[in-house]
């Protein structure tokens, strides 16, 4: 059984079946836009969106989550132990995530899990999750995913993926997690797998089409880091910014976080929350120092970060899926794609001409 | 000269005030401090605030030293200081100089038997009804009548009981001060019972002169506290409701009878017989009215060469002219014992500061029983036994008595031994035990900051007296708060400056050169800026003064003096360009004859005066008849014909004064056209004289002046600011036209000399109070430091105030104030060092934003911005030390929280609040 | 914010005034009790996701 | 809008030639539709790339906190009210800055225009006769420009530069009509629960991304309360106390400051309508101290005096 066909009524009802064994998160609209949340109760995902506000990376990665509780009260026999609270690992199933976000959780990875490291937190959220992805058919026009390793029907990250279908859905399971899942949501209607593969084939085509807007990033591995630290550039790219932040707090793909205690008489928690690079407290330093002071500097970061230095650590892709939510959400108009072509394209020996500032 | 010391039955360096003996004596008296409203024990203190806190015996009333009996108070005193043997003693001092402040006595209406004092409760004496209002008084401040206890729905007041009358008592002087306390208890009553509570107010001349007064009588208007102008003839008792009939006139003739539930007779000021028996002992002469006599250009000086007087000695009188000429005695005693300055002094030990920086805290905490205040309610061992269990808690003891001077020696021997870096003392009130702990911790070689106090007297044991289990409770969690506190705090520093001895002094009229003169000859190099091409200011243009001097004469005199004074120099056409620094270290820059100078000096002295107003009514400068005071003064001076030939002459008070747009009293107006009316007369006793007036402000022995005139035929007409006098030419003919007081109908007078008594203006020098930093009022006038203790100085340290520009007054209390500004300038100038508190606030620079708010909020102008040119910090705001008084204004207004208050920091105050929250 | 009105309460309460100030802390504190224990604004423990 | 653009080149490119300013912060041309990007100019041949349309919102004023060279800024209403606010707070010299003023026609609200559509918006286009055309993937639609207006736009009484050393058109008429507090009043006459209820729900989409605090002129504190960690004044966490604690605090740092330039409703991801908080304060402001910030740089703000003799009976 690798693709099932699935009418409205077996989807609405295998939501429903979902729920006695998964936690079941899916995108829910919310005033003028859709957000991804947890299904409790009859409530079914709303599939006719084009991309989540916030990126889904909150359902593995809360913006705030408790690592440690203790207490300082010594008339308690466990004083002064740093205990795990009690967490929800049963599975849980994301519902309609973009490919684009999927792939997200892929790169995250790299971080969370790598041979050196391994953060329990993430990994334990990460593996009780099975990703059931979307086929998009819309793109926006701040897409640019297949400039980003991605596309609209890319299965990478994911569990399966649902395409539309007349009358319904159609879909593919790709891991066996995802086989698992629609066993449990009861679809088992199997397709023709020519048929199926013709209607993926057609689907794909046809959203990749609606790309329009390409992002150079093949040069980026072998300009010198220092030639890009060093451009001129980065001063007319970070004026404009106010290091509000925004772009990191949606992005699917950052992953920075900082851990704080935080107490109230004896009792003690040791919480971490989503940070970003774009506050100056990210980096300062006890000392009253900070290497990063500047907002030139947190700007030149944040695209050094996810366009040149991760490229340089991984040898492949960028961290960036192209979602395109920083480029909709900024509120001044910094646009990664144009920092990202100017990067791929920047060259020293002709800066000297150019109108920056800096020359 | 000898001094007579009256037992106290209690030794004062032993008694700690502890109370034990007063909650055991059995002898309960009237207690005069709340005018026998009250009862209090024969061992006491005076009042809660006397200084020093130190029980004494009544010995008239005292059971065992009338009788041998009881004792009671010596078997119970924890510290043995009762000694019932104690003898009057008689010392000798060798004495330079002597002030008199002895004060004055209140009226006793006893004697008038139309007001029925003697036998109506009802009836009090203001001073009585001041206990009644004050909240240390016999009814807590709860406003009742003594008869029935009941709240009084409506109060009469009666002025001028004592005062102004020679008809049942032979004190014609005003007694200066009635007319503003009476106000003043009728808005505090109304304040204590609500608005509905009926005051009023009967009087002969509201005499409201004083600075701010006019403002606060308006009011009282406002808040509906009546005032009638009626001299009340006698009080009637209603049966036997405890209630008062008033008969009184209005002022459209009608006769009126009204029912009172309180009457308060506002008694005069007066001298008593002993004070009278006392100047002829020390032979020094007295006025008619048996005050001291004094010269108005030597207003503290007696008639005794070194001795001096102030206070209501002098003359009826206010605190703030009492403050002013206890500064001006001081000043002139300071005079007269120059040669013989610092010569008595005595320099103390220091013991070296031990660094604690970077040391773990070990806090040492000393519980206090204060004999049974605390102990008594406290379990204080267990307090004790719970500190020694508190972080960073070394050591522990509890103290019968925390203040007593052993134990003060065991508590820095204590600290030394145990290398104890921080002190809690778990108490009394820091308020007053605070600087003497502090200095135990100075002799221990301490920071005297490493320091801190919880309250457990007044603040527990006092307040629940009835639950000693939760008080002991709150004792423990104010120990650990104050430890929680102490285990934060760090040694902070009292910066030193340096005081140039050189003094400024601005303006150089009667007011500047007086305290030019008192600097000098205290030893001080001053200079005088003066902005004219003299010396002598506006009392050039007086002519002569009520005592007969001619102001001419005394002031070349003073001028004279001043000039062949090799300290003071003059700069004349001068004015100032600019001021920097502070307190200590002025650099003012001076500009005039063609240059710039500058000039540092440690104090400065605002003497710039005032000027006359120059009226837009009444008609002036449109008839050379129509004259200001001053013009009137100029005629006098020069004989001219036209005063001599005059048939009529006129005077309008409150020209500019006590009007909507300049609500003040020029205070000095009324006394100078009364005068000038009498120079009138005297110069041609055919001349009809009248002053056409509002309020006849003739205060204290000025009255006599008023007696004069209306006994030399001075007709006095009275007006009111709804009808104003109106001014008009017929042909040749000044005519003033009036509505007479009495009749009721237009009058015509005409004049051939019509005085303006015109309102004094401040000279309004904004400039000038920028440059120090000092304030002005709507007025235009300087703002003191306080109204009433504080009158010669501004709140901006080093700056200091006289004369006119204070407010309108007379050359004799100008002159005081001169000489008490002066004298409040020496105070900081003999110090030649001030060191500033270490509590001051703080600006951490790389969190401060440059807003400038803190610069624009702080009244003393101690936060400035860093140069932009600075190398650490530039354009950052910083803070002043030596400026700061620690308020926290900038601390709170912060945005960017950059500003703390050393010694109350927030993670001292933090820590103090949560671990207050562990206690519940 | 939604803080009862209760709760919050200004004065201007100079230092010579102790009979205000032993009556304003009475008045203040009657008030809140009389409202019971605060509910809003309560910081609970941080929740685990 | 054509003649606006003209005039800020002109102006822009005369300044720079005749060195009375090294740079000029305006707006160009963004990469999306009603986007434009706040941007700086150098060179007099740059200058052309200044534009003026209805989505220049961003508060320029943001751009010059602490500005120690000769700055030429484009400046509406409200720009220059803050800019004034930063002269008196010292966050820039009067002599320093030279004001472009743009008497503002309002400010379009791309989020209202795109919720009114269906499918992404290709092209917006104003017409002088107060139209907005949106054109999208296979859809054209007309508004009355009236309709799309920012909230603070619509109600906004100061549209005409307060300073101004450069205008780039006569003035504008101001609107007077409006009721600026209209939603403040409803708020103000809630029962505590409702009004409780009413600012959890706001607030319950924050990310805590201090977008507003960023975007916001006023907010240039080196270090902000909420990144202050002795005390630590604020959690860190998604609890909604601290969030209340961040939004209400900003908003009171902002009392009497305050332009209502609408920077913070424009910045934020998750779209709280916080100016119901700074409009509290500017209403109480107002009929308490009769202030209206950034009017003149000649008056100290009511909150940033001293007065021993506090005459108000509100504190008793």
């Amino acid at each position: 059984m690798k693709f099932v066909k699935i009418d409205e009524k077996q989807w609405a009802e295998g939501i429903g079946k979902l729920k006695s064994g998964y936690r079941v998160f899916g995108p829910v609209k919310e005033g003028k836009d859709h957000e991804f949340r947890e299904l409790t109760g009859d409530a079914s995902p709303d599939m006719a969106f084009s991309n989540t506000r916030l990126s889904p990376k909150s359902v593995v990665y809360p913006q705030s989550e408790v690592m440690f509780e203790y207490t300082t009260d010594e008339s308690r026999p466990d004083h002064h132990i740093l205990k795990e609270p009690r967490r929800d690992d049963t599975p849980r199933a994301v519902i309609g995530i973009r490919p684009c976000d999927a792939l997200s959780f892929l790169l995250v990875r790299r971080n969370f899990d790598s041979p050196e490291y391994k953060d329990p937190y993430w990994l334990r959220n990460y593996e009780a999750t099975t990703f059931v992805g979307y086929g998009c058919n819309d793109p926006c026009a701040t897409c640019f995913c297949t400039s980003a390793g991605s596309a609209p029907h890319d299965t990478q990250g994911l569990d399966a993926l649902v395409v539309d279908r007349d009358g319904g859905y159609a879909a593919k399971a790709i891991t066996e997690k995802g086989e698992a899942l629609m066993k449990a949501a009861g679809w088992t209607d199997a397709m023709d797998e020519a048929e199926a593969e013709a209607l993926f084939a057609d689907r794909a085509a046809a959203a990749e089409k609606k790309i329009t807007r390409q992002v150079a990033t093949d040069k980026l591995a072998e300009k010198p880091s220092m030639d890009l630290y060093d451009a001129p550039f980065w001063e007319d790219v970070a004026f404009s910014c106010i290091n509000c932040g925004t772009c990191t707090y949606l992005c699917p793909t950052c992953w920075c976080f900082d851990i704080q205690d935080e107490c109230r008489g004896c009792e003690g928690v040791r919480t971490r929350n989503w940070d970003s690079c774009m506050a100056p407290l990210f980096t300062a330093h006890g000392s009253g120092h900070n290497p990063r002071g500047e907002k030139v500097q947190r700007v030149r970061q944040r695209f050094m970060h996810k366009l040149k230095y991760y490229v340089d650590k991984y040898g492949e892709g960028i961290q960036c899926v192209g979602c395109g939510r920083c480029v909709r959400s900024c509120p001044v108009n910094i646009d990664i794609r144009k920092v990202c072509d100017m990067m791929n394209a920047y060259d020293p020996e002709a800066a000297n001409d150019c109108a920056c500032p800096t020359t | 000269m000898e001094i007579v010391r009256h037992p106290r039955y209690v030794d004062e360096s032993k008694c700690i005030a502890c109370g034990a003996c007063y909650e055991k004596c059995p002898k309960k008296i009237p207690d005069t401090y709340n005018q026998g409203l009250a009862k209090r024990k024969a061992i006491y203190v005076e009042y809660a605030q006397a200084v020093p806190l130190k029980y004494r015996i009544d010995p008239d009333t005292c059971i065992y030293l009338q009788k041998k009996k009881c004792g009671a108070c010596k078997k119970l005193c924890p510290t043995g200081a009762i000694d019932f043997d104690m003898k009057e003693k008689i010392d000798t001092l060798n004495v330079g100089s002597v002030v008199l402040a002895p004060g004055f006595k209140p009226f006793d209406p006893s004697g008038f038997d139309t007001y029925n004092y003697a036998n109506l409760p009802n009836v009090m004496t203001a001073t009585e009804f001041e206990r009644i209002l004050s909240a240390s008084g016999p009814t807590t401040g709860h406003l009742i009548r003594m008869s029935d206890h009941k709240e009084p729905k409506k109060i009469a007041w009666l002025q001028c009981v004592g005062s102004r009358d020679i008809n049942r008592c032979d004190n014609p002087a005003c007694s200066s001060v009635c007319c503003m306390y009476a106000i003043k208890e009728a808005v505090i009553a109304k304040e204590h019972s609500g608005d509905d509570l009926d005051c009023a107010i009967f009087y002969m001349d509201m005499r409201t002169m004083g600075k701010e007064f006019e403002r606060f009588y308006e009011n009282a208007k406002k808040k509906g506290v009546r005032f009638i102008r009626c001299r009340v003839h006698s009080i009637v008792p209603v049966g036997d409701t405890g209630d008062m009939e008033l008969r009184y006139v209005t002022d459209d003739g009608q006769v009126t009878t009204e029912i009172f539930e309180q009457v308060v007779l506002s008694v005069g000021l007066q001298t008593p017989p002993e004070l009278v028996a006392l100047a002829d002992r020390l032979g020094i002469s007295l006025t008619k009215g048996n005050f001291c006599k004094t010269d108005p250009f030597e207003p503290v000086a007696t008639s005794r060469e070194g001795v001096y007087v102030c206070g209501a000695f002098q003359g009826p009188k206010d605190i703030p002219q009492s403050v002013i000429d206890a500064g001006a005695a001081a000043s002139a005693a300071g005079e007269f014992l120059s040669p013989a300055r610092n010569t008595l002094t005595r320099v103390p030990e220091i013991v070296p500061e031990t660094n604690v920086i970077n040391e773990r805290p070990r806090v040492g905490v000393f519980v206090c029983r204060c004999g049974v205040n605390i102990a008594g309610v406290v379990d204080v061992p267990a307090v004790a036994e719970y500190a020694r269990t508190l972080p960073y808690v070394e050591f522990v003891a509890d103290n019968l008595y925390s203040c007593s001077q052993d134990t003060q020696d065991i508590m820095a021997q204590t600290i030394r031994e145990q290398n104890l870096n921080r002190v809690v003392v778990a108490a009394c009130t820091p308020k007053t035990h605070e600087p003497l702990f502090q200095e135990t911790l100075i002799a221990a070689g301490l920071n005297k900051y490493l320091f801190e106090m919880a309250n457990i007297r007044n603040q527990d044991s006092w307040v629940h007296k009835n639950n000693p289990e939760l008080a002991t409770e709150k004792a423990m969690d104010l120990v650990r708060m104050a430890v929680s506190k102490a285990a934060l705090i760090q040694p902070l520093k009292e910066t030193a400056l340096n005081v140039n001895q050189a003094a400024l002094v601005i303006g150089g009229g009667v007011s500047g050169m007086n305290a030019a003169r008192s600097l000098s000859r205290q030893g001080y190099v001053t200079h005088i800026v003066e902005k004219s091409d003299t010396l002598g200011g506006q009392a050039r243009n007086l002519h002569t003064l009520p005592s007969g001097d001619k102001v001419a004469d005394r002031l070349e005199k003073l001028a004279a003096q001043i000039e062949a004074d090799e300290k003071i120099t003059v700069h004349l056409n001068t004015t100032l360009a600019g001021v920097e620094g502070f307190v200590g270290n002025f650099k003012t820059t001076l500009a005039g004859n063609g240059g710039e100078q500058v000039l540092e000096h440690g104090v400065a002295v605002i003497a710039t005066g005032g000027q006359e107003y120059k009226p837009a009514e009444y008609r002036y400068g449109e008839d050379p008849r129509i004259l200001t005071s001053l013009e009137l003064d100029r005629k006098l001076m020069d004989n001219d014909p036209a005063i001599e030939s005059a048939r009529s002459a006129v005077f309008i008070q409150c020209v500019g004064s006590r009007e909507p747009e300049r609500p003040y009293c020029s205070r000095i107006c009324c006394t100078h056209s009364v005068h000038n009316s009498i120079e009138l007369k005297r110069a041609n006793p055919d001349m009809n004289v009248f002053i056409l007036y509002r309020d006849v402000r003739t205060y204290g022995e000025k009255e006599y002046l008023y007696r004069e005139a209306r006994e030399l035929g001075v007709i006095f007409v009275r007006f009111d600011l709804e009808h104003k006098p109106e001014v008009r030419k017929d042909g040749d003919r000044l005519i003033v036209r009036v509505i007479d007081h009495v009749l009721g109908i237009p009058m015509d007078i005409e004049t051939d000399i019509l005085t303006l008594a015109s309102a004094i203006l401040p000279n309004r020098e904004e400039k000038l109070a920028r440059f120090f930093k000092v304030p002005l009022n709507e007025d235009g006038f300087f703002v003191e430091k306080h109204a009433k203790l504080g009158p010669s100085e501004f709140a901006t340290d080093g700056v200091f105030l006289c004369g006119l520009a204070h407010y309108p007054k007379p050359i004799d209390e100008s002159i005081a104030q001169a000489r008490a500004a002066a004298s409040r300038a020496i105070t900081l100038l003999a110090r030649e060092k001030i060191h500033t508190s270490g509590q001051v606030a703080e600006i951490n620079p790389s969190w401060c934003s440059q807003c400038g708010t803190c610069v624009s909020l702080c009244p003393y102008s101690a936060p400035t911005f860093r140069s932009p040119e600075e190398r650490f910090w530039p354009g950052k705001a910083e803070i002043n030390p030596a400026l700061c008084k620690g308020c926290g204004l900038c601390v709170a207004s912060c945005r960017s929280g950059a500003i703390h208050l050393k010694g109350f920091d927030n993670d001292q105050i933090f820590a103090q609040i949560f671990s207050m929250n562990e206690a519940g | 914010m939604g803080l009862e009105p209760g709760r919050l309460h200004f004065s201007w309460i100079s230092s010579a005034e102790s009979t205000k100030f032993a009556r304003v802390a009475q008045e203040v504190t009657e008030a809140v009790k009389a409202l019971g224990p605060n509910r809003h604004f309560l910081k609970e423990k941080a929740k685990v996701a | 809008m054509r003649e606006y653009t003209d005039k800020i080149r002109q102006i822009a490119r005369r300044l720079l030639e005749e060195g009375k300013v090294d740079r000029v912060i305006g707006f160009k041309k963004g990469s999306m539709p009603m986007m434009n990007e706040p941007c700086v100019i150098r060179r007099p041949q740059d200058a052309d790339q200044l534009i003026w349309d209805g989505n220049c919102g961003i508060n320029l004023a943001n751009y010059l906190t602490g500005a120690k060279d000769k700055v030429g800024v484009v400046a509406k209403g409200c720009d220059s009210r803050n800019i004034v606010t930063h002269i008196i707070e010292n966050k820039l010299d009067r002599d320093n800055v030279v004001v472009i003023g743009v008497p503002c026609q309002a400010m379009i609200d791309k989020r209202k225009i795109a919720a009114a559509v269906d499918g992404e918006i290709s092209e917006v286009t104003e017409t002088d006769d107060g139209k907005v055309v949106v054109r999208g993937n296979g859809f054209e639609k007309t508004f009355d420009r009236a309709e799309t207006l920012q909230d603070n736009c619509a109600i906004c009484v100061h549209r005409n530069p307060v300073i101004c050393d450069e205008p780039v058109a006569d003035p504008v008429p101001e609107q007077t009509d409006v009721d600026r507090y209209a939603d403040i009043r409803a708020i103000d006459a809630m029962s505590d629960a409702e009004r409780k209820a009413f600012f959890d729900d706001m607030f319950a989409e924050c990310i805590r991304c201090y977008a507003c605090r960023n975007a916001c002129p006023l907010c240039y504190c080196p270090t902000c309360f909420v990144d202050e960690s002795r005390p630590q004044w604020v959690g860190k966490g998604q609890d909604e106390n601290d969030i209340r604690t961040f939004h209400f605090l900003r908003a009171y740092h902002c009392a009497g400051r305050c332009t209502d330039c609408g920077a913070c409703e424009r910045a934020c991801p998750v779209g709280i309508k916080m100016r119901v908080l700074t409009r509290k304060l500017e209403k109480d402001c107002k009929e308490l101290y009769g202030w209206e910030a950034g009017m003149s740089v000649d008056q100290r703000p009511p909150l940033d005096a001293y007065k021993p003799n506090d005459p108000d009976a509100f504190i008793k």
